[in-house]
């Protein structure tokens, strides 16, 4: 499906194949709108920046998008198929991976197996194959470990992979949880606040990741706060409020929309806080 | 290799316990147990995926059931009726999980209560099922050559056999894809439908696996005992399955079962000497356990560790 | 996290503590052996002692069997023998029953069982007994207990055979009653007890217009008095109900319903327990049984176990002599027999018969031929019944074992005896 | 069904589903704020019912006081039982689950082995029958209905109006925030295993005169008490009331109308509600996301 694409120079073409598409999408909490007729687009390959104050509707977002909760009204279309209503492990079968805001994890497992269990939908052998333990089974279970170690080696994650998850530091736990969505190689990647409470070092780092994981071929929705490091490396920006989007573009047009600005002002600057 | 010595030890001890324990008595224990463990397998393997159910000597009653009226009603073999009771148990459970495993939690504890609470009302109340007095007179297993499955040995190997065939049916399936998806679902039910996991099938394919071994462990009850009644099935014994696997550790999905039910199959005989105050103790002993060992008596090892420790920093550590 | 260390180091402390005490509690009971000129023989029995009425008989049995031990025990082709009574907890449960019975039979190796109260461990406890020859003298409501294809128990209750003595009363004290309607708890007693009825009222010319089943732990029974009551049948009976409060609540909300005809019962209420629930209205003109003890000159034996039972424990209980049957049916048959092998003495009373001595006069084993079975395997006794006149049982005569038996043969057919 | 007949039947339901109401809100308060599926609430039931019988028999108190008194006498002793037992495991739904049937099986045969095997009732405290039309309703049935709204009422109150309610309230809705707040969690825990152990005592005090005084009287009612949470669900008192007073009714009205039957019907109306509602009638489905 092609879509006009406002002055995007990097795609370089006025009509583009959006990889997402919401068409007025509304969410109601009752009465009150998280979401109200939001059109979203999401194009193929690029790094998606959507901010906003708090309770501007962005992890409502997210989770209308991956299955969570059902929209009250309007589309949600993924590689030119309606998943409106589908369930939430329907849509991750269908390739959109999520990484969560809080650090939701297998605490009680090995870094290791946390990703091991991320690939369950990329087994060729059936369940049946997997309970007799026959050879090819047992080769492809192989084949699989091995595919969780070069994503804990990709994302630098490697060293700890015999630690429990609840034994890493916070920074690495945010990691670990973009490693399990890795490992459900997905399409589009939803990423929640991944940056939240880091250090600048390590940041840069995790950008530095974001960025070689789209050199995979992964498209990326990314929600944060830390406004410069969205500046940093998101190729365009979206920014709700109250559930609406009031700005959409490069993100040097975004630092300079007056609408935007005021609506951070308005936000009392608190930008670290939990979303509910 | 020390594990695997111990392991095969172990092993020998299991297949010649008919001779090292002579009394026929002590054989029933021992037969009794290994039912109980595989119905405490079956809640464990619920367990696997977050649901807790008290609901599972339902199936246990209706595997004995289907098995009994196969073999009494169509006179078909032992050997035959076992599988058909496991399967009718399956097809049961089919029926009822569909209702219920789509709402997990409390919610599903008391389903699976009231379930059991129904499957014991039928019994009783439909007579071409017995009744409330149950059926009498249910025959031995058919004999395989000189096999007779009269003496109390011969049916202790028989449910050696199934028990076997259980922990490693549960094992190969824990060990599985579908083990760790069963895993993540417990782990983080949320996570795990982002991982494509559909909740809803796993969770489904577990109740009906863990009805099915409950099916067989009722049908070689029935054919063992020789009699049935539906107050056997009743929710309490659901409970004492669920105790069972929460006293030798939640965590511990095949050796849990194990042990808990061993301590709490042979505590009750142990204590019979105190009469009238036999569950008093049993209860209070329970109680100790669980509030004590809260990780199950397997886990033990673990807390042991912590002792050495306590003695050291005892005077420096403050942290309430 | 200190706390909770030293909690769980405690906790294994008190849990091995026990553990100790529970193993020197085990080990005691064996050091105590009693001397050796005079032999022990070990007689077993299971009762519920999560009920009332378990508990009741096992006091009783423990005040009979020690009193019968100090004079002198029983003997037996010139040996003497003190009984060592071992007793088990059965929890009315057909696993624990099974189990208790397996210990009893391979454990202490007992060849006879006494007394058993509930059916479903019986009849859970019956394929080992049977298969080991173990010789039981059971209660029990079941007619499973008395079916022709067991050889070595015998059921020492009465509650198969007095429903027709019942009714030979009932037609004296209600001559012009037509029709009944009963009333019976939804398991396997009150179903088995109900059918009996049926048969027994029709013999005696009245018609059952229902039979209306409550759940075994009703406690609120208005409704179903309700419905009862619009049947306006002249007797209300309650085959299978158990002897203690839930009876007099049945009564109570009978008499609330505006019922005022006659009511009749095979069972001997408890006074206490049901004049605590019901007023003397509720319970006044009910026809039911009588405990040898009550009635007015009592047999000496039934004078002599209520005295002992008052020496012991102070307070008498009528509970403690229901179930008590087995053990005087067991002593009987031993000395009939002369002998301890199982094998002969069951041979022997299935063929012979047995007479023997209870609290309410004389017992005895009668043949089932309308259950199909010739041997002598069920129990008539001597029967005192009773009215209740103001809060109180007022006896109004007997009903010898010569009359109960005909009285049974009459309705059920075959020749008893 | 004459009309008399159908205002009797309708009390007499009212007035079981009620006491049903009592133990089952109790039972879904502990569930709800302290997290304890409670297998022993049967037994409180059973020695609120003791209690009462010994301080109006034995001690000859007042009954109203007595039942006043054993209230509070069950609420001290769950209180301890929490402290001693479930406060170690708090949170852990299937310990105290675990822990709760111990307990349970520790109660039934203490109170068999201290209180002995003779079963108890208590006389009745108001034996009238009042006439409404045709209708000849026992008074103690009416004043057992009276009484179990006015309790129901009560607990609104405290639940609604008080500090303590508003304290469990926030904990029911979120542990970790009401405790950020300030409010003494475990206090709150105790309390709510107090006041929910004490209505089951109440409702045996209320039942002591109706019906009898048994050992293992805690048993049926328990079971019945899962039947009302299946119907009303678990989330809200409300649930707890309509599902009391729906079981009352069909018992009431199914003994009369089938007979035996009704144990069938009950479990068919269980069985419809599974099916169509599966978290009952005021329950939410929660489902896993």
């Amino acid at each position: 499906m092609l879509r006009p694409v406002a002055g995007d120079e990097r795609c370089g073409l006025k009509f583009v194949m959006t990889l997402l598409e919401t068409r007025s999408l509304s969410k109601y909490f009752g009465g009150l709108a998280a979401i109200s007729q939001l059109d979203l687009d999401v194009c193929p390959l690029e790094i998606l920046g959507l901010i906003g104050p708090n309770g501007a509707g962005k992890t409502t977002l997210f989770n209308v998008l991956n299955g969570f909760q059902k929209p009250n009204e309007g589309r949600v279309i993924f590689k030119g198929q309606d998943i409106t209503g589908l369930k939430a492990h329907k849509i991750a079968q269908l390739g959109i991976g999520r990484a969560f805001q809080a650090s939701t994890l297998f605490m009680r497992l090995t870094v290791f197996d946390n990703v091991f269990n991320g690939f369950h939908m990329n087994y060729k052998e059936g369940g049946w194959r997997s309970f007799l333990h026959t050879p090819r089974a047992r080769k492809e279970e192989r084949n699989i470990k091995q595919r969780v170690m070069e994503i804990l080696e990709f994302m630098g994650l490697a060293e700890s992979k015999d630690q429990l998850a609840q034994n890493l530091p916070y920074g690495h736990q945010k990691i670990l949880g973009v490693c399990i969505a890795l490992a459900t190689e997905p399409t589009l990647l939803l990423l929640d606040e991944p940056l939240n409470g880091m250090n600048p070092e390590e940041t840069s780092t995790v950008l530095d990741l974001l960025n070689k994981v789209r050199e995979k071929g992964i498209t990326i929705l990314l929600v944060e706060h830390n406004i410069d490091a969205v500046m940093r490396i998101c190729d365009r920006i979206v920014v709700l409020n109250h559930g609406k989007k009031i700005a959409e573009g490069l993100p040097r047009e975004i630092g300079n929309n007056k609408e935007v600005i005021d609506a951070y002002l308005g936000a009392d600057e608190e930008v670290d806080g939990i979303v509910s | 290799m020390k594990e695997v010595t111990v392991f095969i030890l172990f092993g020998i001890l299991i297949l010649l316990l008919p001779l090292i324990l002579k009394s026929p008595y002590q054989m029933h224990l021992i037969i009794m147990l290994c039912i109980n463990i595989i119905l405490a397998m079956s809640f464990a393997m619920l367990f696997s995926t977050g649901l807790i159910t008290i609901g599972a000597a339902a199936f246990w009653a209706v595997g004995a059931y289907a098995s009994t009226l196969f073999v009494m009603n169509l006179n078909i073999s032992f050997w035959l009726a076992l599988p058909l009771a496991s399967v009718t148990t399956g097809v049961i459970a089919l029926v009822f999980g569909s209702i219920i495993v789509r709402t997990p939690g409390v919610a599903f504890v008391v389903q699976t209560m009231v379930i059991n609470m129904i499957v014991v009302q039928a019994l009783g109340q439909i007579d071409f099922l017995g009744g409330w007095g149950g059926i009498l007179g249910i025959p031995r297993p058919n004999p395989i050559g000189p096999i007779k499955f009269v003496s109390k040995t011969h049916s202790y190997y028989l449910i050696l056999f199934l028990l076997l065939l259980t922990i490693v049916l549960f094992y190969a399936l824990y060990s599985s894809r579908i083990g760790r998806a069963w895993r993540s679902i417990r782990l983080n039910p949320r996570l795990a439908q982002t991982l494509g996991i559909n909740l809803f099938r796993y969770r489904l394919l577990a109740f009906i696996i863990a009805s099915v071994s409950a099916g067989w462990a009722g049908s070689f009850y029935a054919h063992y005992f020789g009699t049935i009644e539906p107050g056997t099935f009743s929710v309490f014994k659901s409970i004492y399955i669920q105790i069972y696997s929460i006293l030798g550790g939640l965590n511990f999905y095949i050796m849990g079962p194990i042990v808990g039910a061993f301590i709490m199959t042979l505590m009750p005989e142990f204590l019979r000497v105190g009469k009238e105050i036999e569950p008093i103790l049993t209860g209070g002993i329970l109680v100790l356990l669980v509030i004590f060992l809260p990780g199950g008596i397997l886990s033990i090892p673990e807390r042991i560790s912590f002792f050495p420790k306590m003695l050291q920093d005892a005077s420096s550590s403050s942290r309430g | 996290m200190m706390q909770k260390r030293s909690v769980t180091f405690l906790g294994m402390m008190s849990f091995l503590l026990l553990l100790v005490s529970g193993i020197l509690f085990v080990s005691s009971r064996s050091i105590a052996q009693p001397p050796k000129e005079v032999k022990t023989l070990k007689v077993g029995s299971t009762l519920p002692l999560n009920l009332g009425m378990g508990v009741e008989t096992k006091k009783m049995l423990e005040v009979i069997v020690p009193k019968f031990n100090e004079a002198g025990g029983l003997t037996v082709q010139g040996q003497r023998y003190t009984i060592d009574l071992i007793l088990y907890d059965d929890k009315y449960s057909a696993e624990a029953g099974r189990a208790a019975v397996e210990r009893l039979i391979y454990q202490d190796k007992v060849k006879f069982i006494i007394c058993q109260i509930g059916s479903a461990p019986i009849v859970a406890g019956l394929a080992t007994t049977e298969s080991e020859k173990v010789m039981s003298f059971v209660g029990g409501a079941s007619p499973k207990i008395v079916s022709p294809k067991n050889r070595y128990i015998f059921g020492t209750s009465t509650t198969r055979t007095s429903i027709p003595p019942l009714w030979t009363m009932a037609k004296r004290v209600f001559p012009s009653a037509k029709t009944v309607v009963f009333l019976s708890p939804d398991d396997e007693t009150g179903r088995a007890r109900a059918n009996e009825e049926t048969q027994v009222a029709e013999a005696f010319g009245v018609k059952v217009l229902q039979v209306l089943h409550y759940p075994r732990d009703t406690v609120d029974f208005s409704s179903i008095a309700a419905k009862a009551k619009s049947f306006n049948s002249d007797l209300i009976d309650y085959p299978g109900a158990v002897a203690g409060t839930q009876f007099g609540l049945q009564l109570k909300a009978m008499y609330a319903a505006g019922f005022r005809g006659g009511q009749i019962s095979a069972i001997t209420p408890q006074m206490d327990e049901i004049t605590a629930v019901a007023s003397h209205e509720a319970l006044e003109g009910l026809l039911c049984t009588m405990q040898g003890t009550e009635v007015p000159n009592p047999y000496p034996l039934a004078h002599e176990v209520k005295q002992d039972y008052m020496k012991k424990y102070g307070k008498w209980s009528e509970a403690s002599l229901t179930w008590i049957h087995g053990w005087f049916a067991f002593v009987q048959a031993i000395k009939k027999a002369d002998s301890l092998d199982p094998e002969v003495v069951a041979n022997l009373i299935a063929t012979k018969g047995l007479e023997w001595g209870i609290p309410n006069g004389k017992a005895m084993l009668v043949k089932r031929p309308d259950l199909g079975n010739n041997r002598y395997c069920d129990t008539c006794a001597e029967m005192a019944y009773s009215q209740i006149k103001n809060g109180k049982l007022a006896f109004i005569g007997r009903i010898p074992l010569d009359e109960a038996v005909s009285a049974c043969e009459k309705v059920f057919g075959g020749k008893w005896r | 069904m004459t009309s008399a007949l159908f205002t009797q039947l309708l009390v007499n339901g009212l007035a079981t589903g009620m006491v049903y109401v009592l133990i089952a809100s109790g039972l879904i308060l502990v569930l709800g704020v302290a997290r304890i599926f409670n297998f022993a609430h049967g037994e409180f039931y059973m020695l609120g019912a003791y209690a009462t019988f010994a301080l109006c028999q034995v001690l000859q108190v007042n009954f109203f006081i007595s039942i006043i008194l054993s209230m509070f006498v069950v609420a001290l002793l769950a209180a301890i039982c929490y402290r001693l037992i479930f406060h170690h495991i708090r949170g852990n739904l299937l310990l105290c689950a675990a822990a709760s049937m111990g307990l349970s099986m520790m109660f039934e045969r203490g109170a068999l082995v201290s209180f002995g095997t003779q079963e108890r009732g208590l006389p009745s405290v108001f034996t009238g029958v009042m006439a409404i039309g045709d209708a000849a309703l026992p008074v103690e049935k009416i004043a057992v209905i009276l009484l179990c709204v006015a309790i129901m009422l009560g607990l609104y109150y405290l639940l609604m109006r008080t500090k303590l309610g508003k304290a469990m309230r926030a904990v029911k809705l979120d542990t970790e925030v009401a405790a950020l707040q300030g409010i003494n969690t475990t206090m709150v825990y105790a309390l709510a295993m107090a006041v929910g152990c004490s209505l089951a005592g109440l409702a045996g005090g209320i039942i002591a005169p109706l019906f009898s005084i048994t050992p293992n009287m805690g048993h049926a009612m328990l079971l019945k008490c899962f039947m009302v949470l299946i119907v009303g669900g678990l989330e809200s008192m409300l649930g707890g009331v309509v599902g009391g007073l729906v079981i009352g009714m069909t018992l009431s009205f199914g003994y009369y109308i089938l007979g035996g039957l009704s144990e069938i019907l009950l479990f068919s109306i269980i069985g419809m509600i599974l099916v169509f509602k599966p978290g009952g009638l005021f329950g939410e489905v929660v489902e896993d996301v």
